[in-house]
């Protein structure tokens, strides 16, 4: 499917979801957190988009809003999509895990989770990876502070 | 029958085992008949023989020419390309005699060789080609302060016609 | 030599280990800290207890051991007198033997030579 | 006038007039006593020589497998290097975990010395050159070297440690395994020659050794000895006990110091033992080679004293076994296991009767 | 007849053992949280982070010159590959033509790159098996590798050779000579690693069959590389996205469908001759021109989001870059091939012995600050 294609299954699907106009590298879907899961689901399982491929899962802080963009594949279909989901609560952001349909979530939600505090609901097991289980705070967000461990240069 | 081909097989594996076990001893056994073959370099003993390669990072100097003179200008394009802060350059203003104007000139150049992860980035930002990377590679010391370096020879100059 | 000397090697083998241990006890140097006294386990706090009942697999073989080093042990004797004897011996091996390897069959049949 | 008697090629009456000179000079109490002390003094530093050589030896060989030089910092070619080593241990602090039982550790390392240091007793290494030649001198050695395995149990157990308990637990099932084969593949020689005694089953090869004598029996029941024995001794590729890829160092990771240092003398006593073992049962220890009449290449061959005979047979060996330890990836515990049960055990049966087959019918020569 | 049997003390306790930090066989400070029974593994929890160095929040910091040598501290025994990652994400982004005489360079030294890399595995791999000779022999190969990337680079480890745009400095004089000798040399020692290790009846018994991992779990745990290319997925990113040169050369990609250890191993082993293959096309056909396309000292991506995927030796290395237009990247994301790959121990070994999980890891070739980073 090319991505006209695919942009015209997901707004069938879920007609809430924004995709922006600008062509970028992939074609990006920006969803909320409620209906993150669901087109995951589909998309996942879909036997035309068939995206069994997690290839990454990252954390963005955009200060207003933090965003889990997960950067799919179809390793029979070969074609790209990136799901953004963004958060607008800071305080206590929360979406449903994908682990479910992506094994590979499982570590790499925990990752965004120590880094930034994103709180994967359903997640088997969701502690920090990288850094010790006492860390305060969340060091990828633009807002951390830390005067004893980061040095300006 | 079927116990004819186990047994056949049974000592099948046993053949095929010791062949293969063989093999691998052949490779050991050749090396260890031909020592010439031995790639261990004695490293203290053989200071005098070791060259290192041209471009082999080993710590920044900054050139001197037979006159004490350098090519640093004091820019702090090296300082700005590092990403570990290891170069820090003190300038200071001198009074050039001939034209009685005062220019800036390094003070000091300092290098923390403890930080220092060999980049290369500070020689290619270099725009007059000051410092180079040396080949030595002996850095160990016992106290961590004598790692931290001032470059510049004292009394030191800079090299006329650099700075144009 | 007679066999006075099995006890001379006795009291000798323990001068060897004793005499290094207390010389290196009155040599090497001895400071105590709470991480020495740590059992290693990698560089981390052991978990759980370490004298655990002990999964069975080894204790299979410890059995299986024991029948046949029995039998090893009958087999020295015939081993040594086995040439004299002649085929009284041989005949007399080959059922013993036969009965042992049956045990061993059976033992392989049953799975106790498989790890698992 | 003792010195007069000495010669290379037979001990017996050198060591006889050291004992009537002793005798006679003190009361026959004292002068034998003396003379034991004597003989017990001489194998304190034959043990310590051999596991300082040995080290040293297996460093060597192994780095020129491996393309390396070894050691050749400490003395000419690092020959000192094993000397610095245990200078170096005895200076080490001997530490003693605070959950370990200290009796049994420090028993241990007494357990696993003892063992092959009483086995060297039994071991002719020339002609009159043997501490105790008993009857039942084979019988001897088997079964007091198999105490080893207590000291590696103890010493696994009470270190209270997982990788320690481990060690030791796999060790225990492979060394009473393969106990077996070394056994019976000793016993095919036994058959032959009639006798557990040492110098009467090195005086039975004064002819011809076993290997060549004993027709094909002898040649599989040698490879059987060999890879049992290893496997014994714990060396690679069956060091299952101390694999430091998988459970650091086995039983002995809590050890350090000179009880460290004591476990590795063990276990290069050992691979001395069952190297010199094999040598005299297969390759007729001392005794120089010889075939059946050609008399002219005998007495050429009788012109190399003994103990060269002797070591250089167990040098051979040796040199084997640590070909295959620096060549071949380690086994698994439950292969180990199979590879016992299922290949060696039963073959070594089987070879076993062929070889009393072969007695009955003297296909041997 | 049912007669009730009481049988004291029959069962047997599950116990924990810590597998490292401090591990030979985890190859750096990684800790496996092994829970056991008997000899037999019944789970496998890693724990990681003893080398996490924050390198995503440094790249923050820094400008894009300097965020290169951050990436040959992640997984150092493919360093180039990582460099050329980044700096293919931003030439995407500055969208600069780079010369011919660069991609085909770049690629040269990565194909060595992932030689030296699969030369100290395979190595490391037979030390793992308790065959520590070979890891001597491995190692003696890859010094000539590493003594060429001296000669050019300056660095036998951490060599920081790319710099956005091209290379840091043109090939040595020597270069093409040297790496033509070491294919020569090479292609006579890679047959030892046959007879020494492949055909061995212990390494056959020890790899074969163990450690299986399906297709479908490979994809789902997003393991890539040859770890994946083991169990059948064709994940080979040089096939998928060709880069840098990987477009005009002609090479097999490699796939065995047993998903064991001893199929991630042959992958290797194949994945030299591979190497070998690519690096003989090119090295007679280095293009003359210029080492690097001009940029300007301060590199300022156009905002947007970038996203490169290249092939390391261990796998999928994904660089993921936000920029805002500033000289710094507003947020830099490396998808490590070593984090996945890791996360699909626990299915491998469940049932597996502590012997097999050496084994196993080997063949997943963990290089630990890759995962951490």
């Amino acid at each position: 499917m090319n991505n006209d294609q695919i942009k015209e299954k997901v707004l069938k699907w879920f007609p809430d979801a924004e995709i922006p106009a600008e062509a970028g590298q992939f074609l990006n879907v920006i969803v909320t957190p409620e209906i993150l899961h669901p087109l995951a689901e589909k998309l996942r399982y879909d036997k035309e988009t068939h995206f069994d491929y997690l290839f990454c899962l990252s954390g963005v802080d955009w200060v207003s809003n933090l965003m889990v963009v997960y950067h799919l594949t179809s390793t029979n279909l070969g074609h790209e999509i990136v799901l953004k989901v963004k958060i607008a609560d800071r305080e206590n952001p929360e979406v449903d895990t994908v682990c479910d349909l992506w094994k590979t979530a499982e570590f790499h939600e925990r990752e965004v989770y120590d880094l930034f505090g994103v709180k994967f609901k359903n997640h088997p097991d969701l502690r920090r990876i990288l850094l010790e289980d006492d860390w305060e705070g969340f060091p990828m967000r633009k807002d951390y502070t830390d005067e004893a461990n980061i040095v300006e240069l | 029958m079927r116990i004819i081909k186990n047994i056949g097989q049974y000592f099948g594996e046993i053949f095929h085992a010791i062949k293969s076990l063989l093999t691998g001893m052949k490779i050991t056994g050749y090396y260890f008949f031909h020592p010439k073959e031995i790639v261990t370099q004695q490293y203290p003993e053989n200071r005098d023989t070791l060259k290192m390669f041209d471009r082999f990072r080993g710590e920044v100097v900054l050139i001197h020419d037979s006159n004490n003179e350098h090519r640093c200008t004091g820019c702090s394009a090296c300082e700005l390309a590092c990403p570990n802060g290891t170069i820090e350059i003190i300038n200071k203003k001198e009074i050039d005699p001939e034209t009685g104007k005062s220019t800036k000139a390094i003070d000091q150049f300092v290098y923390h060789l403890s930080m220092c992860t060999f980049c290369n980035l500070c020689i290619i930002a270099c725009p007059t080609d000051a410092i180079k990377m040396a080949q030595t590679f002996e850095h160990s010391v016992f106290d961590r302060s004598k790692l931290t370096k001032v470059l510049n020879n004292p009394g030191s100059k800079l090299m006329p016609g650099i700075r144009e | 030599m007679g066999a006075e000397s099995l006890i001379l090697f006795f009291i000798f083998g323990i001068l060897l280990v004793g005499g290094g241990i207390v010389v290196s006890y009155l040599i090497a140097p001895s400071s105590k800290n709470a991480v020495k006294d740590e059992a290693y386990e990698c560089g981390i706090p052991t978990k759980g207890e370490s004298w655990v009942q002990f999964r069975v697999g080894y204790y299979l073989f410890a059995i299986l051991f024991l029948i046949f080093e029995v039998e090893t042990i009958f087999m020295i004797p015939w081993a040594v007198v086995m040439k004299d004897l002649g085929m009284v011996a041989f005949v007399e091996i080959i059922i013993f033997l036969a009965i042992v390897l049956l045990g061993l069959l059976y033992a392989w049949n049953r799975g106790a030579l498989k790890w698992d | 006038m003792i010195l007069l008697n000495f010669s290379i090629y037979d001990f017996s009456d050198f060591i006889n007039s050291i004992d009537t000179w002793l005798v006679e000079t003190f009361s026959p109490t004292i002068g034998h006593l003396i003379g034991l002390v004597l003989v017990g003094t001489c194998f304190l530093l034959f043990t310590a020589l051999l596991g300082l050589s040995l080290v040293y030896i297996e460093r060597k060989v192994c780095a020129f497998f491996q393309q390396r030089l070894g050691p050749m910092r400490v003395g000419p070619f690092g020959t000192a290097q094993t000397i610095a080593d245990i200078i170096k241990l005895i200076f080490k602090e001997s530490l003693i975990t605070k959950q370990s039982d200290k009796f049994l550790f420090n028993l241990a390392a007494f357990v696993i010395m003892m063992a092959p240091f009483i086995v060297l007793s039994a071991i002719p290494f020339a002609k009159g050159l043997q501490a105790l030649d008993m009857d039942i001198g084979l019988f001897f050695i088997i079964s007091v070297s198999s105490i080893g395995v207590t000291g590696i149990l103890l010493a696994g157990w009470s270190s209270n440690n997982k990788y320690s308990l481990i060690g030791a637990m796999r060790s225990g099932a492979q060394i009473v395994s393969y106990e077996l084969s070394v056994a019976i593949s000793l016993m095919t020689i036994v058959i032959l020659t009639g006798s557990l005694q040492l110098s009467e089953i090195i005086a039975s090869q004064s002819n011809g050794w076993w290997i060549f004598k004993g027709n094909i029996p002898a040649i599989i029941a040698f490879v059987i000895y060999i890879i049992a024995s290893t496997a014994e001794t714990n060396r690679g590729p069956f060091d299952m006990a101390e694999a430091e890829s998988e459970i650091t160092a086995g039983f002995h990771t809590e050890y350090s110091g000179i009880k460290f240092a004591y476990f590795f003398l063990a276990e290069y006593v050992n691979f001395f033992i069952i190297s010199a073992v094999g040598a005299t049962v297969f390759f007729g220890g001392w005794m120089p080679l010889h075939i059946g009449d050609a008399t002219f290449f005998n007495n050429a061959m009788d012109f190399i004293p003994p103990i060269i005979w002797f070591f250089g047979k167990v040098a051979v060996i040796m040199y084997f076994l640590m070909w295959f330890k620096w060549t071949f990836p380690r086994l698994r515990i439950d292969q180990l296991l199979t590879l016992e049960w299922k290949y060696l055990l039963p073959i070594s049966i089987v070879n076993l009767l062929l070889m009393s087959i072969v007695a009955l019918k003297g296909w041997h020569w | 007849m049912s007669t009730e049997q009481t049988v004291l003390g029959n069962e047997t306790q599950e116990y924990f053992i810590n597998m490292g930090p401090q591990h030979p066989s985890t190859h750096g400070v990684l800790r496996l949280l092994l829970t056991l029974d008997g000899e037999i593994i019944r789970k496998v929890e890693p724990h990681m982070g003893y080398i996490h160095r924050s390198i995503e929040k440094m790249c923050e910091k820094d400008s894009y010159q300097q965020i290169v040598h951050l990436t040959d501290r992640m997984d150092y025994l493919s360093c180039h590959i990582n460099n050329e990652a980044v700096c293919l994400t931003v030439e995407m982004g500055l969208q600069l033509e780079i010369p011919e005489r660069v991609k085909v360079i770049r690629t040269i030294i990565s194909e060595l790159t992932r030689l030296a890399s699969h030369q100290l595995w395979w190595g490391v791999m037979g030390m793992d098996l308790g065959a520590i000779t070979g890891f001597l022999y491995g190692f003696r190969d890859r010094e000539l590798i590493t003594d060429i990337f001296e000669e050019t680079c300056g660095a036998r480890l951490t060599m920081n050779y790319n710099v956005p745009g091209g290379l840091m400095f043109d090939i040595h004089p020597n270069f093409q000579k040297r790496t033509k000798e070491f294919l020569a040399y090479f292609k006579k020692k890679l047959p030892e690693y046959e007879e020494l290790l492949t055909g061995n009846v212990i390494f056959e018994e020890r790899t074969k069959g163990i450690g299986y991992i399906s297709k479908e779990d490979v994809i789902s745990y997003g393991v890539t590389g040859p770890s994946g290319r083991g169990s059948g997925f064709a994940c080979d990113i040089r096939k998928l996205h060709p880069y840098s040169a990987y477009d005009r050369v002609e090479f097999k990609e490699i796939l065995y469908n047993e998903g064991d250890s001893y199929a991630r191993y042959m992958v290797r082993m194949d994945e030299m001759k591979e190497s070998m293959h690519i690096i003989d096309q090119l090295i007679d056909n280095i293009p003359e021109g210029d080492y690097k396309a001009k940029t300007k000292a301060v590199i300022k991506l156009p905002a947007g989001e970038y996203y490169q995927r290249v092939e390391t030796a261990r796998g999928e290395l994904g660089v993921y870059i936000i920029s805002d237009n500033k000289k710094s990247p507003y947020r830099v994301k490396f998808r490590s091939p070593g984090f996945s790959n890791l996360s699909a121990l626990d299915t491998m070994a469940k049932g597996c012995k502590i012997a097999d999980l050496v084994a196993m890891m080997s063949t997943l070739d963990l290089v630990i600050p890759d995962i951490d980073r």
